[in-house]
């Protein structure tokens, strides 16, 4: 019998809400479990054996120095790297302090701030290559077992690619944007999330990032027709993924 | 006695990083330090401008483990800024809410992270070949709690119904009478975890810090009440800030709480069993009152009193859904400037949030205190207390013995972690 | 109802490496009714299956009138080819078939045949070539251009001097890699239409190969005098079904798993093809 | 096939009082499983009904087109298994009724029809539709984004139902339209009626024609569309289009879908599965490697109104817009192709 793929989980910069979803996966956990070898997982166990692995996942954004010298090991000590979550893949909630001034938002929690270096929230691949990216915040349980067994047959799992309102249809949800006059990041945001948000009568935050043809120009200006003000529209685009061009673009027309 | 050199790299099992340093001279401590490395995130920074409604969606990401708390929280908080009133069935599933993270949230405490340490493994999946049993009712307890996270919020990990003023999708009476019937089942489950807990040999530890908790009329407060301990404190939640502070120390990016004029207090399920008992519901509190620990100052309790809290949650969840026809409820309110403050019992003690909002709903202040930077000031003085008794045991015991004391507060480093690194220097 | 889209099991029999990127499968279908009921035409496809990776469309590359097996030519470039690579003989797979319209053969005979194939499109050609070999006297002039990236990029080479003993054979590659020998052409495929024999006159071309490669070989075949009548491609598009459902393979109002993929080059002037079609441009 | 019969000439037709309507559709449910439209939100959708109380028989439009019951969103083909193959079980599909279909949905079915049950017949499709019997509504009211009435699908039905019915005020009238129509009215012992209730009828029906709005002029549809390939307005929607595929979605005679394969965790079986797909996606032409053959959203977006308007006609005789304006409703950015269409007229 082939071995079993040695699985490193890291954390960065993040709630653990994605590594939790390992945890979460109960009532196939024991088939993961056996599946995969879960040699570094400081969340679950205390014995962690050293490298190399199989495959690392990558919990949270990087946002200081000594999570850059962690991640370039974790690079050297994977043969796969998966970004997991949105914060790995794009730096995620903790990137809306990006458009602040550092000095402010540190001195806005801490009073003394001579021990407190933290630099802006960076995407993982922005430092180091990444061989894939599970979205979300966090991450898609189903997604995430869709990866694992793909890792295991040694091909790339199908993963949603196209809009949120894709799977919102699919659900047959009353779209908020249409008929409740409520604007929602649906038409830009990558799928994969069953249209959670919309499923449960609230507009789509975007928090899995855009989906791959996202016309967020056009977005923007739908968002405009609705009325809303300039700094509604940034504060929408700047949230999950506010550093990737495709949302960047939407901030940029208003 | 000198020469010796115990060093910890890592405290597994815990939710957020974090070290413990302690030097030891002549046999006494001259430094103990534990530095929460975790980085900061700055939530509280980049709340300022965000609007009241995306609030409740970021705060969550503080925790993924009690997502619930963070955004229950800020909801009330901004309710109390802007004058909204809710339904009383808005507050039921509200409390269902709260309750079914703590019976996931406890759940993954007492099984996967701490009953390895009790029961002599390194983890929960070294301990599935030989407890198949006591892992499968653990995976079968987390998923009911999440599953009832699930059927309220629409997810385990950041729940997206609840919102100012009530929630945008409710269950409906059917699914929850099916998960009532998987209550109804996981009793059995909860009352044999506590008989494991029970079983276990603590160790004898105890000093007399002071216990805080919220206390409501009628109830085991969860949600909403006045702030006790056993040492005087009785407070509104608005008056908080008049009692307890924080200081930057440092060796940490978790600021200390400690209470003017006092010091650290000890905040959690100990806490809460201590001084609420009596509010319990019948079987939880049969239950901790046979096991004559209650009230206790031995804060290895604390994970009897999370096993005892399993079995309240499990049975107070029934008692809700017994209440609830869930009915779509319109949630009309006015953006009002204002100032708003809630704490809520999280699973891992009082968290507190308030926040300034001005009349467009942005936010303009915000403040927020985890029970992890709670409790982190007494977990030093726990540990002050406690390296002394155990100096004499072989590195490896020692130290897993401090890692003890320390998983005990179902610490969540990223609320205020993974892990915890401990360098004792005896010089 | 009989059900199109389940495959039957199929048995890998023998395994050939053709290139470095490129291997050709023999399949005998598990049960023996279901092989001795199958047959193709030159040109079509068979569905291929790997249970639990997904479906791929790949032409037969075998002759038809070999019965008892039928071979695929597969180039790994994905998931389902390239878990494909990993399999070994004795294995099994599930397909389903065969599909689409084949190559003219009808309007081929007592004509002269132009072959143009690039890359892994000599594949659907092979059987129109070792169809014309066996009964070549129902042929005219007969003449395989075939171009690959690199001489280690060729298929089938070791058929090239046994068809030449038959019909012209030229060759050519895009580059030559330093040390390697190569006596034949070098450059892309169309410089093979300035020196090979073919006219015009009484011919069909059989064009494959990468879509790109089709448009310039189709460009110049007209401006040597070849009506669009005369000219026969075959084009590749996704496709999740082989049998019209699924919508994807669609050029206009052609399915391609059904209306083609070979067409003739006059009916693609019809069409809105992304290179070679006519519609909008 | 339902679709296969011919409408012959109206044998029976009858009259069905609103107050019997409740005990006709429960005498209904007591043999099949009855489909119609029931509320969410303020919106429609098709939905098995629990009692006749459900029905919302004064809907306008659903969300989705009851297209979704025959060629469902999501539909597992087969599922497999390392040792046992492949085993189809599906489990046996209770005969069910549409109710309240409009006349725009129930001349989609018919192009399903075509699509679905003609070469390579798609026996998930088949078997259902067999099993599927269809009781239309006549439309008394015009949504505004309704333009069955210029592509010739509505707002009266002329064929594709089995029974239909037109609402005459405090009745309904009950036309047969098959034999499996006829069948039902039969065993339901409708009150007859006499035809001059069809003029009734046709009355009412002139009434709804008059409210339209909204047209799509068909006439030289095709030389228009092939004339105008380049035209500049097809850029301007490429700027405004979000390609987030709800158009496709929501079409009740789009038809493509994709397949993916789920294996189980063992990875020892699975399931093969279909899902609906859109041409309207960057990903549904694309194929290994990368090449795309409608990388650019203008491409695609005259993918879709092409083969709805042109090149439908080829494949199924007919056109591929029934009118239902379900597209521009759920579209975000209100994408209209009827205007697309006057825009390309110079109107
Ligand atoms: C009529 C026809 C004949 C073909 N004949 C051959 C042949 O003889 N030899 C050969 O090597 N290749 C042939 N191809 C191309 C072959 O189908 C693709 O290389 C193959 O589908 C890639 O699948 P994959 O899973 O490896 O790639 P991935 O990129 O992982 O593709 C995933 C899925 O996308 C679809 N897909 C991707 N690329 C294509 C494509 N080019 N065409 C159609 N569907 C695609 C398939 O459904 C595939 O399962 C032919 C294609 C067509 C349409
Ligand atoms: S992506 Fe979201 S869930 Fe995952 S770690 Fe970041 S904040 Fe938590
Ligand atoms: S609710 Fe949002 S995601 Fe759903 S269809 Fe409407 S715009 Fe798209
Ligand atoms: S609907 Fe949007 S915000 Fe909600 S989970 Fe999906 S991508 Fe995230």
């Amino acid at each position: 019998m082939k071995a079993k793929p040695r699985i490193a989980i890291y954390k960065m910069s993040s709630c653990a809400g994605c590594q939790l979803e390992f945890l979460n996966l109960e009532p196939v956990l024991l088939d993961v479990v056996g599946a995969l070898d879960f040699s570094y997982f400081v969340m679950a166990r205390r014995g962690n054996l050293p490298g190399p692995y199989d495959i690392g996942f990558v919990e949270g954004a990087i946002t200081c120095g000594e999570e850059i010298e962690k991640l370039k090991q974790a690079r050297k000590d994977c043969k796969m790297l998966v970004a997991l979550g949105t914060c790995a893949c794009y730096g995620g909630l903790p990137s809306i302090k990006n458009w602040v001034p550092q000095r402010v938002v540190e001195g806005l929690v801490y009073s003394d701030l001579s021990a407190i270096h933290s630099t802006k929230a960076y995407s993982i691949d922005q430092y180091v290559e990444v061989d894939a990216f599970l979205k979300g915040c966090p991450v898609n349980k189903d997604e995430l077992v869709e990866f694992i067994k793909g890792a295991l047959l040694g091909i790339r799992p199908y993963l949603r690619p196209h809009s949120v309102c894709v799977e919102c249809k699919l659900h047959e949800n009353v779209c908020l944007f249409t008929s409740k006059g409520e604007v929602c990041m649906g038409p830009v945001t990558t799928a994969g999330c069953g249209a959670l948000c919309p499923s449960n009568a609230k507009a789509c935050d975007g928090c899995r990032g855009p989906a791959n043809d996202a016309n967020t120009e056009s977005l923007a200006h739908a968002f405009l027709a609705h009325g809303l003000h300039k700094n509604d529209i940034i504060r929408k685009f700047r949230k999950f993924a506010g550093l990737t061009p495709e949302f960047s673009k939407g901030v940029e027309v208003v | 006695m000198s020469g010796k050199h115990i060093r910890v790299d890592y405290l597994a099992r815990v939710e957020g990083e974090a070290a413990l340093d302690v030097r030891v001279r002549d046999g006494s401590i001259t430094s103990l330090q534990l530095n929460v490395f975790e980085p900061p995130r700055f939530f509280q920074g980049f709340l300022v401008g965000r609007k009241y409604d995306e609030v409740p969606g970021i705060v969550s990401r503080i925790c993924g483990i009690c997502p619930v708390s963070h955004q229950l929280t800020s909801i009330m908080a901004i309710e109390d800024a802007m004058g909204v009133k809710v339904s009383r069935q808005t507050r039921d599933l509200r409390k269902l809410f709260a309750l079914s993270q703590y019976i996931q949230s406890h759940a993954l405490h007492i099984y996967l992270l701490a009953a390895p340490d009790f029961l002599g493994y390194e983890s929960v999946l070294s301990m599935v070949p030989d407890h198949l049993q006591v892992v499968a009712r653990a995976l079968k307890l987390k998923r009911l709690g999440n599953d009832l996270t699930t059927l309220i919020g629409g997810r385990e990990v950041h729940p997206v119904t609840a919102v100012v003023g009530g929630f945008t999708a409710i269950p409906s009476r059917a699914d929850l009478l099916s998960i009532r019937e998987r209550l109804v089942k996981a009793k059995a489950d909860g009352l044999a975890t506590i008989e494991l807990i029970a079983s276990l040999s603590l160790p004898d530890f105890q000093w007399d810090t002071e216990h805080v908790a919220l206390t409501a009329d009628g109830e085991y407060a969860v949600n909403a009440g006045r702030l006790l301990s056993n040492k005087g404190l009785d407070i509104p939640v608005w008056e908080y800030r008049g009692h307890i502070k924080e200081k930057h120390v440092p060796h940490s990016h978790a600021l200390h709480s400690y209470i003017e004029g006092r010091g650290s207090f000890l905040v959690g399920p100990l806490a809460r069993v201590n001084l609420n008992m009596a509010r319990m519901m019948p079987e939880a509190r049969q239950a901790a009152m046979d096991s004559g620990v209650f009230p206790s100052l031995n804060p290895f309790h604390s994970a009897l009193a999370r096993a005892v809290e399993l079995v309240h949650s499990i049975e107070e969840s029934i008692l809700l859904i017994d209440r609830l026809e869930p009915v779509e409820e319109e949630r009309d309110y006015v953006i009002q400037a204002g100032e708003g403050f809630a704490i809520t019992e999280a699973p891992r003690g009082i968290l507190y949030h308030s926040y300034r909002i001005n009349d467009q709903g942005v936010v303009e202040a915000a403040d927020i205190v985890s029970p992890t930077a709670h409790n982190v000031h007494n977990m030093e003085q726990d540990l002050w207390r406690f390296v002394p008794t155990v100096l004499d045991l072989p590195e490896e015991e020692a130290t897993l013995k401090c890692e003890m004391v320390i998983r005990n507060y179902d610490p969540c480093f990223s609320c205020s972690a993974h892990f915890l690194k401990m360098k004792v220097d005896r010089g | 109802m009989i059900n199109p889209f389940q495959p039957e099991l199929a048995r890998i029999v023998d395994i050939k490496k053709e290139t470095y990127d490129t291997t050709t499968y023999t399949f005998a279908f598990a049960k023996p009714t279901v092989q001795a009921e199958f047959g193709f035409l030159p040109g079509q496809f068979n569905m291929i299956t790997l249970f639990g990776i997904g479906e791929a469309p790949i032409s037969i590359s075998s002759d038809p009138d070999e019965r008892d097996t039928f071979q695929h030519t597969i180039r790994h470039v994905g998931n389902l080819t390239n878990a494909l690579n990993r399999l070994q003989i004795g294995d099994t797979v599930g397909i389903r078939g065969a599909y689409g319209t084949g190559w003219p053969m009808d309007l081929l005979t007592g004509k002269n045949v132009l072959i143009i194939a690039g890359g892994i499109g000599l594949a659907p050609l092979r059987p129109v070539i070792t169809q014309i070999f066996q009964r070549r006297e129902d042929f005219d002039r007969v003449e395989v251009l075939y171009g690959a990236r690199s001489p280690g990029d060729m298929l089938f080479t070791d058929q090239y001097e046994i068809w030449a003993q038959r019909l012209g054979v030229k060759l050519t590659v895009d580059v030559v890699p330093r040390g390697e020998q190569w006596l034949h052409q070098v450059g892309v495929v169309t410089k093979l239409l300035a020196v090979m024999d073919s006219v015009p006159e009484n011919t069909v071309a059989l064009t494959c190969g990468p879509e790109i490669m089709m448009k310039f070989v189709v460009r110049d075949l007209l401006s040597m005098g070849f009506e669009p009548e005369q000219i026969y491609v075959s084009l590749e598009r996704r496709m999740s079904c082989g049998v019209k459902k699924c919508g994807k393979c669609q050029i206009g109002p052609k399915f391609t798993c059904r209306d083609g993929p070979v067409f003739a080059y006059a009916e693609l002037l019809t069409l809105p093809e992304l290179e070679l079609g006519g519609v909008g441009r | 096939m339902a679709m296969a019969r011919s409408v012959g000439t109206l044998a029976s037709l009858a009259l069905l009082p609103k107050t019997d309507l409740k005990g006709l559709v429960e005498r209904l449910m007591g043999e099949f499983t009855v489909v119609g439209p029931v509320p969410k939100g303020k919106e429609y959708v098709f939905s098995p009904i629990q009692s006749a109380g459900d029905l919302a028989l004064d809907y306008g439009t659903t969300i989705l087109p009851p297209k979704k019951v025959l060629h469902q969103p999501f539909e597992v083909l087969f599922s497999f298994h390392e040792t046992e193959g492949i085993c189809e079980a599906r489990e046996p599909e209770r005969k069910q009724i549409l109710f309240g279909l409009h006349a725009c949905d129930v001349y989609a079915i018919q192009i399903l029809d075509r699509a679905y049950t003609l070469e390579y017949p798609d026996p998930y499709y088949g078997i259902k539709r067999q099993n599927t019997l269809i009781i239309g509504l006549n439309c008394h009211q015009v949504g505004p984004t309704c333009f069955c009435q210029s592509m010739g699908t509505g707002p009266g039905m002329r064929q594709g139902y089995d029974l239909l019915l037109t609402d005459l005020g405090d009745q309904y009238l009950v036309e047969v339209g098959s034999s499996s129509g006829e069948a039902l009215a039969a065993a339901l012992q409708l009150f007859p009626a006499p035809r001059v209730m069809l003029v009734e009828k046709e009355k009412r029906l002139d009434e709804v024609r008059r409210k339209f709005h909204k047209r799509l002029q068909t006439t030289g549809l095709h030389e228009l569309l092939e004339d105008n390939f380049r035209h500049p307005v097809w850029e301007q929607l490429m700027h405004q289009c979000l390609a987030c595929g709800s158009c496709t979605m929501v079409c009740p005679t789009c038809f493509c879908y994709n397949v993916v394969d789920k294996l189980d965790l063992g990875l020892k079986s699975g399931k093969r599965q279909r899902e609906w797909d859109s041409c309207m996606l960057l990903e549904y032409a694309q194929v290994a490697l990368g090449h795309n053959f409608r990388k650019d959203r203008d491409a695609r977006i005259k993918q879709r109104v092409y083969h709805k308007l042109v090149y439908y006609e080829p494949q199924f005789s007919t056109i591929g817009c029934v009118g239902c304006g379900r597209c521009i409703s759920a579209c975000v950015k209100k994408i209209d192709f009827t205007e697309t269409i006057a825009i390309l007229r110079g109107e």
